[in-house]
């Protein structure tokens, strides 16, 4: 990974973390820590270490949705 | 070794006696005979003794016979130039007692004062910086070493005048009748001795006179030196009044006040490890 | 340097021609698969954009689809061949299956994609052609214009019907 | 790694642990203390991380096994103070939530096992977890806790041979790693099964 | 081989006990705590909690309250788990060891009290739980700046006067215990107090004063 | 209360609240990491420590190869290596399973590793075991806690 | 000094400042905010080449998510 | 090979679409531009058959999170 890609992906985490602090609406938020992910995994691949990367490509996901309850309509439009 | 204890326990008791007095003395009444807290162990020694039924039972007794063991424990660390360190460490243990007398017994009253305990901690603390800045000046905490550094550099009242109070506010902040003592203080009837009578009661007596006598021994000897043992027992009586003037003079704190003083004393002392650590390298 | 940049578009003219086939046949812009998927629909219908195009964006971010089937099935070809595009045909299957998708569109699509880029391996065409030009086909859907993509998809589910 | 690179680490790890616990200075809530406490976890952990040893990682696993279960106890502790109740009314559904569970967790668990350890037990546990949160459970926590304190069992077995009877390091290294394995997995499993009460979810 | 290498400070070592890279050790001032733990630990298990009177206001009556046995065996088991933790925190002979076993006193504290269902004594469970979480934070941290400075956690090598261990690491650490065992901040403590249970309730205060005066060897000697 | 109250009154108002223990607590820990702060570049990173990390790329075992034959002897730089007489068998040590997997590819080093033998267990289980033990029971005990409470209003 | 190591520095100190000052304080936002932290924590522990403490980490922090929002989820039920 | 620094450009610029869009249902699809630029990063910077598997995890990962996001921002499953 030469400085470019590195500046590119890096610029996808910084814009993820920074997006994930900045908006309000927590759907925007959880979206953008999937984009922060997005930046992150690039530099596990890059060092090889590809079981690390599935695993954690999986539990993400998961540790996403388990905060989604918190945000069902019903729950919080009253 | 018995001998020695059996008259530390009498002198510690003598103590406690003229501790009132001296109290009595300047408040303008008559006051006990000094004796009286001796005659006063006897006394519960011969009385009637049983257990609440309240209690845990194994706790109430046993709490007692720690009392009295960890303290001859200390004398004998005295004695034997043991380690500073081991001392600091039987006051802080002295706490379990005073929280297992107050917290055995189910009565309210003795609960209260195990909380008044629980909460007056941090009078153990000015202790512990006392034993650290010791430390800064001897390099050791063996009572014999800092015996010899004495001898060698001067009393450390004098180099180590911070730890010196510390060390007084903490023998203070165990005395009777201290602005300290809100562990008894009145209106918890007897704080933790509430429902300890008969030879428990003689028991704790004596294990407080050892107290007493440790302590002062352990100030004498730690910031005097090593004296002859005539000239140590007046120094131990010196240092007694003067508590007593003091515990005759002050009202006592309300309970988190104590906190409160002692915690400041004990950052003072710290700001002043500091400074040492600093100045000394 | 050019000639692989001619390369990526040529690649990307191909794939999107590709998923937007298989896509449209399996009737993606018919209904949301998931709930999500007619929420976002609904949300381009807002913004200006043809409802029928926005439910198969939607669909397409709610589950692999063709698309999918041809950027894993390239990145398949580019590690291992015919077998790699067939492996990632397989995983795209268990995509949709934990997706909720009820469609085989991902599936059929990485298979198809995966003998077209084998094809045109042999012409010349590298596979990281292709998984740049799935990329960038997936842009002009995705990520340009909302309502310009959902109008274009919308007049090709109208000739479909 | 260079010293450098630790000096300018441990300064990064102070100054967020400054603004962290400057944080909970001011905060009066107390669930939000609790959050704020797993972010002193994590600001904890990079401390330690920047050891950069194999020693590091070695201090890494229980470090974060105590601060889950620490947060799992003083969670609990909450709930009973605040006398929470679980949310009445119709469960949360998703779609997914009918598909994803079943793979994901056979994908996690089985890889899980392949790695034993606390790292598989962790990861087979967010399995167990995700699949329990998705599709309820029927109660069996005598049984889980009854596994868990074998395993507990197995593994103080195991370390007494890696003391004493050293010449069987391989039944020692096999006994650990499948008993905490078990033990990290069934505990943390149980985690799951406690979001709702009653086994008819 | 072992020979502690500061003797004028608990006194030479008696007995060691070797366990890998950790070397247990037992010298007069430990064993002294040890067998304080110990003779606590015993009180556990063989006496039974007091019933505390309470008293009813505007009137004589006055009752004891029951003990529940749930509640009872729960609390004993976690008063013996706290006194095996401070045994074994007396005579550890590595930093990271002893701090893993001041978070076990931690966290057995907090069970101790948990477990009632009065809502002031939880609500003090509650915050001394916080407090010993984020005690945590320091002590490993401290345990960490530890190695990587020195590159050793054995106190048989940190008490040489070879090795200099940085004072944030010491701070880190007896802050980290008096999270732990809340050791001078005893505003929680004085709420849980008024628990019943007095030989359970005692163990709290037991192993935090042990391990409060553990900490302050180790971080005099180092 | 009086409208005049000293410093000292003050003071013991704000410890006597159990709700501002946290806060108190983390107050102390932020002047001692402030002071820490000043400390820092006091503070060198020791070069030759325990355990070191060697990476080599080109092995299957990336993060965790540490070189040696299974069932033999590595060395592992260990405090005290004459305590853990068989040291460094377990670093090397490669189950069935993970051989294999080590021989076909080049990129899962972790799994093979994390498989019972390796460095971590060899460094968990053998020559810090008694961390693990107390570590396993942190664990026990904090979830007897919380399933005590969950389950008592059953 | 790798690349890996600056942007987890980075990414750190914006979480500790996302988690510890949120720009709506509620609970979600939070707990949300919290996960940005465990990315900076991840890097730093790639740029050590610590993958099983990395791969464990992850793994506790999805449970201890779980376990908060079940606290939250009880919370905001009483409100 | 260019074909990399195609991938990661496009990433960027999806993914400044996506922070700069406010409303949630249209972010996704430019979030789903980004995914399918990072697991074609992923393959392009490691040429190896797991590789494959890694980017199909992150893929069916991330698809899933969008799909939940999504539906529990339509109000969740309906019920009849």
């Amino acid at each position: 990974m030469d400085e470019i890609l590195v500046l590119l992906f890096a610029a996808v985490a910084l814009i993820g973390a920074l997006g994930t602090y900045l908006q309000r609406d927590p759907f925007n938020k959880l979206i953008a820590i999937g984009i922060t992910y997005g930046g992150v995994l690039p530099f596990i691949i890059d060092r090889g270490y590809l079981d690390v990367a599935i695993v954690v490509s999986l539990i993400i996901p998961i540790s996403t949705i388990i905060i989604l309850p918190l945000m069902r309509r019903d729950l919080r439009d009253t | 070794m018995i001998e020695y204890l059996l008259f530390a326990t009498f002198v510690g008791l003598l103590f406690h006696g003229i501790h009132r007095k001296v109290i009595a003395r300047v408040q303008g009444r008559p006051g006990p005979p000094i004796w009286q807290e001796i005659l006063h162990t006897l006394k519960f020694s011969f009385k009637q003794t049983w257990i609440p039924k309240t209690a845990s039972q194994a706790l109430y007794v046993g709490i007692v016979f720690v009392a009295i063991a960890i303290w001859s424990g200390a004398l004998v660390v005295l004695l034997t130039g043991g380690s500073i360190l081991l001392l600091f460490g039987v006051y802080l243990l002295h706490k379990i007692v005073e929280h297992g007398m107050g917290l055995s017994t189910g009565s309210p009253y003795t609960k209260f004062g195990a909380i008044r305990s629980v909460i007056s901690a941090a009078s153990e603390l000015p202790l512990l910086v006392t034993v650290v800045a010791i430390y800064f000046f001897t390099r050791s905490l063996s009572i014999a070493d800092i015996a010899a550094y004495q001898a060698a550099n001067g009393p450390l009242l004098i180099i180590a005048f911070p730890a010196a109070a510390a060390m007084y506010l903490v023998i203070l902040s165990k005395m009777h009748y201290g602005p300290f003592s809100i562990i008894e203080a009145k209106e918890i009837v007897s704080g933790n001795l509430t429902e300890h009578f008969g030879v428990w009661r003689a028991g704790i007596e004596v294990a407080y006179a050892l107290k007493t006598y440790v302590l002062l021994y352990a100030f004498v000897l730690i910031f005097i030196g090593a004296l002859p043992f005539w000239l140590t027992l007046l120094a131990m009586l010196v240092v007694l009044v003067s508590l007593s003037f003091v515990c005759a003079v002050t009202p006592m704190l309300s309970p988190y006040d104590t906190v409160t003083i002692q915690s400041l004393a004990t950052g003072a002392l710290v700001v002043y490890i500091i400074v040492l650590g600093v100045v000394m390298g | 340097m050019l000639g692989e940049f001619l390369h990526i578009l040529a690649a990307a003219a191909v794939s999107w021609i590709l998923f937007v086939t298989v896509d449209i046949l399996f009737k993606l812009p018919e209904t949301g698969g998931v709930s999500g998927a007619s929420a976002i629909a609904r949300d381009i219908e807002a913004g200006g954009g043809a409802l029928a195009g926005g439910t198969m964006m939607g669909n397409i971010v709610c589950s692999p689809d063709a698309s999918a089937g041809t950027l894993l099935a390239a990145c398949g070809v580019y590690v291992a061949g015919i077998p790699g595009g067939l492996a990632a045909a397989v995983l795209v299957y268990i995509g949709n299956r934990i997706c909720h998708d009820p469609g085989y569109a991902g599936t059929t699509g990485a298979v198809l994609a995966t003998f077209v880029i084998y094809g045109f391996t042999q012409i010349g065409f590298a596979a990281t052609d292709f998984i740049a030009g799935m990329v960038i086909a997936i842009l002009t859907i995705q990520g340009l214009s909302h309502t310009h993509a959902s109008r274009l998809l919308a007049r090709l589910w109208r000739v479909r019907e | 790694m260079d010293a450098v690179t630790y000096s300018i680490g441990l300064a990064v790890a102070v100054i967020g642990l400054i603004i962290g616990f400057a944080a909970i200075v001011r905060e009066k809530d107390d669930l939000h203390r609790v959050l704020l406490t797993d972010l002193a976890e994590v600001l904890g952990l990079v401390v330690i991380a920047l050891i950069a040893t194999d020693l590091a990682e070695a201090l890494i696993l229980p470090g974060l096994v105590v601060g889950i279960s620490e947060l799992m106890a003083v969670s609990e502790v909450y709930i009973a103070k605040e006398g929470l109740k679980a949310p009445e009314g119709p469960a949360f559904r998703l779609e997914v939530m009918d598909s994803a569970p079943g793979i994901l967790a056979l994908i996690l668990v089985a890889y899980g096992i392949v790695l034993s350890g606390f790292t598989g037990g962790a990861v087979a546990a967010v399995g167990v977890v995700f699949y329990f949160m998705c599709r309820g459970h029927a109660e069996q926590f005598e049984l889980i806790e009854t596994a868990s304190g074998y395993a507990w069992a197995i593994w103080i077995a195991a370390f007494f041979v890696f003391m004493f009877l050293p010449q069987y390091w391989f039944f020692g290294v096999m006994m650990a790693g499948g008993a905490i394995l078990l033990k990290v997995m069934a505990k943390m499993s149980l985690v799951g099964t406690m979001r709702r009460g009653g086994p008819d979810v | 081989m072992f020979n502690l290498p500061n003797p004028q400070i608990g006194g030479p070592e008696l007995f060691v006990l070797e366990f890998g890279d950790i070397v247990a050790y037992f010298s007069p001032y430990t064993t002294v705590l040890f067998a304080f733990a110990l003779l606590f630990t015993i009180f556990v298990i063989v006496s039974r909690p007091e019933r505390q009177v309470d008293i009813a206001f505007g009137g004589d009556a006055y009752y004891t309250k029951e003990v529940e046995p749930g509640l009872l065996r729960f609390q004993r088991f976690m008063a013996i788990a706290c006194g095996l933790a401070t045994l074994g925190a007396m005579v550890t002979g590595d930093v990271f060891n002893f701090t893993l076993f001041a978070s076990l006193v931690g966290i057995t504290n907090i069970g101790i009290v948990a477990a009632y269902r009065n809502r002031h004594v939880l609500n003090a469970a509650f915050q001394y739980g916080i407090v010993a979480m984020l005690a945590t934070i320091p002590l490993f941290g401290g345990a960490a700046i530890v190695v990587a400075s020195t590159g050793t956690l054995s106190m048989w090598e940190l008490f040489t006067t070879a090795v200099t261990v940085p004072l944030i690491a010491k701070a880190f650490l007896v802050l980290g215990v008096m999270g732990e065992g809340m050791a001078p901040f005893y505003i929680a403590k004085a709420e849980i107090t008024r628990a019943q249970g007095a030989p359970f309730i005692l163990m709290v205060h037991v192993s935090s004063l042990l391990l409060f005066l553990r900490v302050m060897e180790i971080v005099i000697s180092m | 209360m009086t409208p005049h109250r000293s410093i000292i009154t003050r003071i013991s108002a704000t410890i006597s609240r159990v709700e501002n223990l946290t806060g108190l607590y983390a107050l102390l820990f932020v002047i001692v990491l402030v002071f820490g702060l000043i400390t820092l570049p006091s503070i060198s990173y020791h070069e030759d420590p325990l355990y070191p990390k060697t990476l080599d790329p080109a092995s299957p075992l990336d993060p965790y190869d540490r070189g040696g034959v299974p069932f033999g002897t590595t060395p592992v730089k260990s405090q005290y290596p004459e305590n853990s007489p068989y040291a460094g068998y377990v670093t090397a040590y490669l189950s069935p399973f993970s051989q294999w997997l080590a021989d076909t590819t080049l990129h899962m080093g972790t799994t093979i590793v994390a498989h019972p033998g390796g460095i971590i267990d060899e460094i968990l289980y053998n020559t810090r075991g008694f961390d693990t033990v107390v570590e396993t029971s942190i664990l026990f005990v904090a979830f007897a806690i919380a399933s005590y409470l969950f389950r008592r209003d059953d | 000094m790798t690349p890996e190591f600056i942007l987890g520095c980075i990414i750190l100190i914006i979480g500790v400042i996302a988690a510890g000052f949120p720009r709506e304080k509620t609970y979600l936002s939070r707990l949300i905010n919290l996960e940005i932290p465990a990315f900076g924590l991840l890097l730093i522990m790639l740029a050590y080449d610590e993958m099983l403490a990395l791969m464990t980490f992850i793994a506790v922090t999805a449970i201890s998510t779980f376990v908060l929002m079940r606290v939250i989820e009880r919370k905001e039920a009483a409100r | 090979m260019i074909a990399i620094y195609v991938v990661a450009a496009i990433a960027v610029f999806a993914v400044i679409r996506a922070t700069i869009e406010r409303n949630t249902g249209r972010k996704l699809p430019y979030v789903n531009v980004m995914n399918f630029a990072v697991a074609g990063a992923v393959v392009l910077l490691l040429d190896h058959p797991l590789a494959l598997a890694a980017a199909a995890a992150y893929f069916v990962g991330s698809t899933l999170e969008a799909n939940a996001v999504a539906s529990t921002y339509a109000g969740g499953e309906r019920r009849g």
